[in-house]
């Protein structure tokens, strides 16, 4: 092995031979640099290989041959060289990216840049405190040599104040070495950390000086505000160097230095760490420059380091998996943000949209945010994960709260980034600088990124218990995207119905998970059939609409939390993308992915709690955990209430589904809905009868009557959908919070059935929106005659929404009716049929504003929907009529699967159901009534065949015509006196409620970056403060 | 300030956008109305069984409500207490597609004249016209207006006249006994002769109704 | 009402003044001078209430005349304002600025004397006659007999009486 | 071979012949009584006959479409369908119809069935009336159904069962033993709903008809008319013999099913000729307090 010592020698000596160098041949300078970094990219690497996969041993470099304290140690470890291989990586890949700026700026330029990787490196590796102050000291003095590389006033006064932060940093830790080396005799940190410093009179007070001075220098919150301008100033490669070189530098000198408190401190620093990482989070909400952003964002990303390294105890063998999740995430995500925010013209965040009609830089640019957001499988999703999980277990759930509140307030500026550079109309004039030596290491460092979570998913892979297949063919639907949309399409269907037939023994036995597992893949296959209306590439469809089912089939087939978790948050994330494709979909998609990974949070939270009680992450112990903890069960169900969209917590729904294409809100709304309630299955079952289970009763009244009563409002069609949608969740939660076995057969009978109408009628709404091109129900009108077929799937679907015999819906009505007084919740179940009837209410108003009524000029020559969408329709129609006629089909195996259930459940005698309350014989009520509809229609066409057909202005209009079919199709608000009546029921609480929640977090913001003033004495004396209180505080008191 | 635009010609032809950038051509007279003529039909072959349809019909006169001139007044009263028309199966419908009885009341302007046709255009075979007072059979003392017609039966065909300046509702009972009797004897068959004649009559119509902006039968 | 008279002969040229009874008086003022006469007494002299617009058809003198009827409602008082116009060509400035409900009054006169009024509101639609096509029917020299006969199949041998000469052969045959 | 379907079928289509004669004259001797507290003669009794085959007698019709056709199709089924499965006479196998597909429950949801159809037939016909009429009505529908579903669930606590045929069971054995006197609240809420239900003033804004003409069937005439007539003159006693089953004991005999019947039939009847008409903001609000307040009484104090 090259000893380490090479790292430095071979750096300084670059950095001397470029003395000799001349400006303009900055071809040998330039080569020498590269040369040179290439060299010490090597010895490291090889070191991080011979340490992690070889039998290599860390060794102790003693640079004068003697043994410390006598010379100064370095040290290489398994630590140091991953450490120094990620500097010298980026090192080398952001000389490459800096390198016509250093060449402009002379050989000078790349003395300092050789020195400051130097500093870097050394300060990673020595054991010796002084000499980490001097390598320091070089490393500061040549960042702020490298600030001033762009030669703007701005980047002046930051290197400036950059300068004045330092000294202060400097200052106080020279004075703790030197009180160090006063009291124990040694620089050494192994010898200072054997001396026992805190136990020696003084000896605390040097450990406070010398930390504090490590901490300052990683630019806590709110003491930072000098780092956040010189990351908003300097050169993007700048700052990509100093939060991926500096930044892990900083962060494992205190890694190494901690020790020396003797564990005192670990806790504050994770202190600090925390306040950092939310602060600066939550402060980075009001951001619109992006390279200040993204300086947020990395001291953010600095906090949650140090608190994974203020608990390592905590951590225990788990340690590694965090730091290194954390770590790798930010390195290669930043540096390529970083790097990328240089290639675009303009500091703003609007200006991204310059990537638009770019593919591949904006899947890098989607692959850095969502990494840093912490979406699986990134590394950081997964060392989030154990994090929480190891904090849960040692009680740490303060830590835990305040954490997923710092990643919200990542997430809200992450994701907004992302959905104005995607979903903006406008597009930036401007062109991005697309030089290769720029491009290249961007393109590095995504292909980085994707091996480190190859790397961690591999890892994990005994834990997911997962089937890597469906992953790997949505990396090959990215890859393919170029192909035409019908073949991505046939594609995936086949795919989805392979793994349906492969996997379905994987289920068989679980009927509960079998229902679910066919609506997710059956269903989904159906309904993705209407995507062969479209023409052309779609490109950035199919891979997210293979996520989302990705993720849905691993809802049903995980065995583990972290399994479920991780499907959850994939099909989050690929919805979310999904939505966001939409054409005004900004809000609504960014409201989504809030709301879905808040609710997310609060699931890891309950995993969290779990695996704290059970210590294991089997989904199949959640039940235990409930049992000692109900907090578990309780926690899992507000998170699951999230998606299913419980009144308070449904203000993304609407929206989100008005706003999806035509073809996606099917599967959205009629499949993915599902997820929830599969979820509120899993975590209903584990606290069932406990008390919060009446409150959540009363919930699902509240979300029936108030999605219903809503609903009936909606002039958007599918808006209308979507809250009829919220409606009928209110039905499934309402029957789950009962624990019966009636109830949860009708909450399952309504899944099915959910199902089935409702991607009945968002496809056939979709088939008349595709062809009118509005959602506007009050624009059409009078489509019947030339839409037939969609007529009759949407007059199917609403008799079987509104429960109205013979069609399935009754089933659910009749199961609920028996379930509600077996309960014994009587008033809830009257109120729930009464939005059951509010429900005809919407019903009528969709078919008839659509379909009936006067037909109006434009659409004189308008076609029949796309086949494609009828089709599908026409499939669940017939499985809904299997459904109607033979409702034991599912019901028997449902009752067999809740058989363990308490309470009665149905008696059966062929197709006769009977219940100790009533009865039903779905069989003969649909012959009985089919034979009669026959019949009285003979009867009427006998008595009127020679009917004169007429147009639509033929009516009795008080002996007058019509004007014009606008001005006589009553569409158009026509429940106003209903409004009048009980509108009040549906003020919009909820919406005030989240305005207000998010214009509170926005003008605090506002106000708190106000501390940040730009002024370098001020940033000092915040310092100065921040050491102060810091003291008082560690001191217990003031 | 010359403002037309607030009742727009809105028959005539126009040209709308499709969805798709196809432009449509719109005759609103041929594609909002149905142009057929009105068809004769025939009363049922078997006697007994039509006597039997015409007691029916006879018995059960429903009444438009539609008042043209001033014998309107008159009907009115037909339904309290004092008639009681209810009693000889006579009621009022508000719309002329369940009526079988429409009542011209009085004198007839052209521009109500209009609206009448219409509303008995859109009543169905078998329906019965009953004109009430001198007006609407020689114009009575608006013979010499120059815009109430004189004679009714020249635009539609009527079943029975109740003669009066104006009649009182007695009058109007016994024209609808009289009305009854016509119908039972099987002579209320004026809509076929509307639809044998219906050139006779349009021509009659269209020569005073001259802005003609409606299809030649209203269905 | 003998001082409103005397106040707005000061003001304007009153040509005319007929007092018709207690309560209703007429004044005759020249075209140029007739809306403003008419703002002044409702500004001034208190007639807020407007009764109606009438015209009269003196086809000997080739005149319309014109009756603005103002109405005091403290005063219980009718004051009239008649303004003679040109038969040829009849045309009068629009009042309907002054009351809304005069613009209905113009669409009347328009109609039936085929009186222009610049600037009034839907002047030109029809508000009685749809789709007339002879000269405006209250115009005297306009033959409605002849019309009728021409137009409304007149019922043959149809008699007509004079209700004065009738009436009294019918009831006081004496006399 | 067994022809027992077949006499059944025979009892059935005579229960409907007798149901759809009661009905008509039913409505024949209600406008009479109306018209005598008018001080009028009023109709004759069988007036609704001849209105009835006079409708059938239409020489032409029109039609707007296939919904329009279907309309009156789907209210006439939902009549005849709700007298399919409601039991007639207690005791009697074959005057039970069909009662033994479904409960009460089936019955409350197929009323639905014929206010769909209606509702789309009309809404074929374009006419904004119609339209106007059918918003209104579902708007008012919700209401008037919730104090009727309180009194079911009330009834299902009390007898412990939602079929229908048992509740009369229960009910057997004296005027003490009816629901009326049982559980007075959920008969009280109940018969205010019916109120409702029926349609009559003070609820009869739905086809108001001074104002809106006739609503929802505006474009309805001839044959058309008078299948709608059928079903009313089906559906209207049915109404009422549910409310006779489930409140006044059922009926052991045709007699005392038809006196009971017309009882409660008058009751809606004599409302409506005294009270004047709702609009819909006022009976929205009017049902969720009085009806809907003796509606959880009856759930609490059963």
């Amino acid at each position: 092995m090259v000893t380490p010592i090479h790292l430095v020698s071979v750096a300084l000596g670059t950095a001397f031979l470029l003395g000799f160098t001349k400006d303009r041949n900055w071809k040998i300078s330039g080569g020498l640099v590269l040369l040179a970094l290439l060299l010490m990219n090597l010895i490291s690497g090889s070191w991080t290989y011979a340490l992690f996969f070889g039998d290599q041993v860390p060794v102790q470099v003693f640079t004068a041959g003697f043994k410390p304290p006598f010379s100064i140690n370095l040290q290489m470890g398994r630590f140091e060289a991953a450490i120094t291989l990620m500097i010298n990586f980026a090192g080398l890949l952001g000389a490459i990216y800096l390198f016509d700026r250093l060449k402009k700026a002379g050989r000078y330029a790349f003395m300092v840049y050789m020195v400051f990787i130097l500093g870097l490196n050394v300060a990673v590796m020595t054991r010796d405190l002084f000499n980490l102050f001097v390598f320091m000291e070089i490393t500061t003095i040549a960042t702020a040599g490298l600030i001033f590389l762009v030669q703007t006033g701005k980047a002046a006064a930051a290197g400036l104040k950059y300068m004045i932060a330092t000294s202060i940093i400097s200052g106080v830790l020279l004075i703790g070495i030197i009180f160090a080396y006063s009291l124990v005799s040694t620089l050494n940190l192994d010898g200072i950390i054997d001396g026992g410093l805190p136990l020696i009179k003084g000896g605390a007070m040097v450990v406070f000086l010398i930390l504090i001075a490590l901490l300052l220098e990683s630019k806590p919150f709110p003491a930072n505000g000098w780092g956040l301008d010189v990351y908003e100033s300097a050169h993007p490669g700048i700052g990509a160097m100093l939060s991926v070189a500096t930044g892990p530098m900083i962060a494992y000198v205190i890694f190494k230095v901690l020790p020396i408190s003797g564990g005192a401190w670990n806790h504050l620093i994770a202190i600090t760490g925390i306040i950092t990482f939310v602060g600066s989070n939550f402060l980075a909400i009001k951001q619109h420059n992006t390279q200040r952003l993204l300086g947020y964002s990395s001291v953010a990303q600095a906090g949650i380091l140090l608190i994974a390294i203020g608990l390592q105890k905590e951590l225990g063998h788990t340690f590694i998996y965090v730091a290194a999740g954390l770590l790798m995430t930010n390195y290669f995500a930043k540096a390529g943000l970083f790097w990328l925010s240089g290639l675009i013209k303009g500091e703003s965040l609007q200006d991204w949209t310059q990537l638009k009609g770019r593919p591949v830089l904006l899947f890098l640019f989607g692959l850095f945010v969502f990494s840093l957001a912490g979406f699986p499988p990134s590394p950081a999703f997964f060392a989030k994960w154990e994090l929480i999980m190891q904090l849960a277990s040692h009680g740490g759930y303060v830590w835990m709260v305040f954490i997923l509140i710092g990643s919200f307030f990542e997430l809200i500026y992450l994701t907004r980034w992302f959905g104005q550079v995607i979903g903006s109309k406008e597009k930036s004039s401007a062109q991005p600088d697309l030089a290769t030596h720029r491009l290249v290491p961007v393109g590095i460092m995504g292909v980085g990124l994707l091996g480190t979570m190859v790397f961690f998913l591999h890892h994990y892979a005994p834990d997911l218990a997962i089937d890597f297949i469906p992953i790997i063919f949505i990396a090959a639907l990215f890859i393919l995207d170029f192909l035409p949309a019908f073949l991505k399409n046939t594609v995936t269907i086949l795919a989805m119905g392979w793994y349906l037939l492969q996997h379905i023994s994987d289920v068989q036995n679980d009927t509960v998970r079998l229902i679910f597992f066919l609506i997710f893949l059956a269903g989904g296959a159906i309904s993705l059939l209407a995507g062969f209306s479209y023409k052309g590439k779609r490109i950035g469809y199919y891979p997210f609409v293979a996520m989302t089912f990705v993720g849905l089939t691993g809802l049903v087939t995980a065995t583990t939390t972290l399994g479920f978790f991780l499907s959850w948050e994939l099909m989050a994330l690929g919805s979310y993308l999904l939505i966001s494709r939409g054409k005004n979909a900004q809000k609504t998609s960014w409201i989504y992915i809030l709301f879905s990974v808040g609710g997310a949070y609060l699931l890891l939270m309950g995993f969290g709690v779990s695996f704290a009680v059970t210590g294991d992450g089997l989904l199949s112990s959640l039940g235990i955990a409930a049992r000692a903890l109900p907090a578990v069960g309780i926690l899992l169900t507000i998170g699951f209430l999230s998606k299913i969209a419980a009144m308070g917590l449904h203000i993304w729904l609407p929206g989100a589904y008005a706003e999806a294409e035509d073809d996606a809100t099917p599967f959205i709304a009629g499949i993915m809905m599902n997820a929830g309630i599969f979820g509120l299955i899993l975590s209903l079952s584990i606290i069932a009868g406990h008390p919060f289970t009446w409150w959540l009763g009363w919930l699902g009244v509240i979300t029936a009557v108030g999605g219903n009563i809503l609903a009936a409002f909606q002039e958007d069609a599918k808006k209308l959908i979507a809250y009829s949608s919220i409606g009928i969740m209110g039905y499934i939660l309402f029957a789950l919070s009962m624990n019966i076995q009636m109830a949860w057969m009708a909450a399952l009978y309504y899944v099915v059935l959910h199902f089935l109408y409702k991607t009945i009628l968002f496809l056939a709404v979709g088939g008349v929106i595709f062809r009118t091109k509005t959602r506007e129900m009050y624009q059409m009108g009078g489509l019947i005659k030339k839409m037939p077929l969609s007529f009759i799937s949407v007059l199917i679907g609403i008799i079987a929404l509104a429960g109205i015999p013979p069609l399935a819906g009754f089933g659910g009505k009749w199961l609920f009716y028996n379930a509600v007084v077996m309960n014994g919740w009587y008033l809830q179940g009257a109120l729930v049929f009464f939005s059951g009837v509010v429900a005809f209410l919407y019903c009528f108003k969709l078919i008839s504003a659509i379909f009936l009524g006067q037909a109006k000029d434009r659409y004189r020559h308008i076609k029949e929907a796309p086949v494609w969408y009828i089709l599908p329709q026409y499939l669940l129609i017939i499985g809904l009529l299997i459904f109607s006629v033979l409702p034991e089909l599912v019901l028997q195996p449902v009752a067999h699967a809740l058989r363990s259930m308490p309470g009665e459940g149905i008696q059966w005698d062929g197709h006769f159901a009977q219940t100790s309350f009533g009865y039903w014989n779905a069989f003969i009520v649909m012959t009985v009534i089919a034979i009669m509809f026959v019949i009285l229609l003979a009867w009427l066409i006998l008595n009127s065949r020679k009917a004169q057909k007429v147009k639509q202005f033929d009516m009795v209009f008080a002996g007058e015509t019509p004007f014009t079919p606008e001005t006589s199709h009553v569409a158009y608000n026509i429940y106003a006196p209903f409004n009048k009546a009980l509108g009040f029921l549906v003020v919009p609480v909820t919406t005030w409620f989240w305005h207000a929640t998010a214009s509170v977090t926005d003008a605090s913001a506002n106000h708190l970056r106000k501390w940040y003033n730009g002024n370098g004495q001020t940033y000092a004396l915040q310092m100065v403060i921040y050491i102060v209180m810091f003291y008082l505080i560690i001191r217990g008191g003031f | 300030m010359e403002n037309k635009d607030f009742i727009k010609p809105y028959y005539e032809s126009k040209i709308v956008e499709s969805p798709d950038g196809e432009e449509i051509k719109v005759n609103p007279l041929e594609d909002y109305f149905c142009g057929e003529a009105p068809k004769s039909h025939a009363p049922n072959s078997n006697k007994l069984w039509e006597s039997f349809l015409n007691w029916a019909r006879a018995e059960s006169l429903w009444v438009l409500g539609f008042g043209t001139g001033c014998g309107s007044m008159e009907i009115l009263p037909l339904m309290t207490p004092r008639f009681d028309a209810y009693r000889f199966g006579v009621q009022m419908r508000p719309t002329p597609r369940q009526s079988n009885v429409i009542i011209i009341s009085g004198y007839l302007s052209v521009k109500t004249l209009k609206r009448a046709i219409r509303s008995y255009e859109q009543m169905q075979n078998p329906k019965y016209v009953m004109a009430l007072g001198s007006c609407t059979i020689n114009g009575g003392m608006y013979y010499d207006s120059y815009n109430t017609i004189n004679r009714l039966d020249h635009y539609m065909p009527v079943d029975v006249y109740i003669t009066g300046c104006m009649p009182r509702p007695e009058a109007l009972l016994a024209g609808f006994e009289e009305m009854k009797r016509l119908i039972k004897a099987g002579k209320g068959e004026k809509a076929n002769e509307y639809a044998e004649n219906f050139e006779w009559y349009k021509a009659n119509q269209k020569k005073i109704i001259k802005d003609w902006n409606m299809p030649d039968y209203n269905w | 009402m003998q001082e409103i008279i005397e106040r707005i002969s000061k003001v304007f040229s009153v040509e005319e003044v007929v007092q018709q009874n207690n309560h209703q008086w007429f004044i005759t003022v020249p075209k140029k001078q007739a809306l403003e006469s008419v703002t002044y007494l409702r500004d001034r002299e208190g007639f807020v209430h407007f009764v109606l617009l009438s015209c009269a058809d003196w086809i000997e003198s080739g005149k319309f005349q014109l009756t603005y009827l103002l109405n005091h409602p403290v005063k219980k008082i009718d004051l009239g304002i008649r303004v003679f116009i040109d038969r040829e060509n009849a045309e009068m400035e629009s009042a309907h600025y002054l009351w809304e409900q005069i613009a209905t009054y113009q669409r009347e006169l328009y109609e039936m004397f085929g009186i222009n009024f610049p600037n009034s509101p839907r002047l030109t639609d029809p508000l009685l006659l749809e789709g007339w096509d002879n000269i405006p029917p209250m115009r005297r020299d306009f033959d409605t007999l002849k019309y009728v006969e021409k137009t409304y199949f007149p019922t043959p041998g149809r008699k007509s009486n004079d209700p004065g000469t009738y009436m009294k052969e019918k009831l006081y045959p004496n006399e | 071979m067994s022809f027992d379907w077949l006499i059944k079928i025979g009892y059935v289509l005579l229960g409907l012949f007798i149901v759809l004669n009661y009905g008509l004259l039913q409505y024949g001797v209600i406008r009479r009584i109306s018209a005598r507290i008018g001080k009028r003669i009023g109709v004759k009794v069988y007036q609704p006959y001849i209105d009835l085959i006079k409708n059938y007698s239409f020489r032409s019709q029109i039609t707007h479409g296939v919904m329009f056709y279907l309309g009156p199709v789907f209210r006439l089924s939902g009549g005849v369908g709700v007298f399919l499965f409601m039991p007639l006479i207690f005791g009697s196998e074959h005057f039970s119809n069909y009662s033994f597909s479904g409960d009460l429950i089936l019955i409350l949801y197929f009323l639905f069935f014929g206010m769909l159809g209606m509702a789309l037939g009309a809404g074929e016909g374009g006419h904004p009336y119609s339209f106007i009429g059918i918003s209104r009505g579902l708007s008012q529908f919700t209401t008037i159904e919730l104090p009727f579903t309180l009194a079911v669930i009330s009834l299902a606590i009390q007898y412990h069962t939602f079929s229908i045929t048992d509740i009369v069971a229960a009910q057997q054995g004296g005027i003490m033993h009816w629901t009326l006197m049982t559980n007075p609240l959920a008969t009280a809420a109940a018969m205010l709903s019916f109120l409702g239900m029926m349609g009559n003033s003070p609820f009869n804004v739905v086809i108001a008809p001074q104002e809106n003409p006739i609503g929802p069937p505006t474009e309805y005439h001839s044959t058309f008319l008078a299948v709608l007539q059928t079903n009313r003159a089906i559906l209207g006693p049915v109404e009422a013999i549910l409310m006779v089953n489930l409140f006044f004991g059922g009926a052991t005999n045709w007699v005392s099913l038809i006196i009971k019947s017309f009882l409660v039939f008058f009751w809606p009847v004599f409302v409506g000729i005294v009270f004047p008409r709702f609009r819909v903001d006022q009976s929205i609000p009017w049902f969720l307090k009085l009806p809907f307040v003796l509606g959880i009484l009856a759930i609490f104090l059963i």
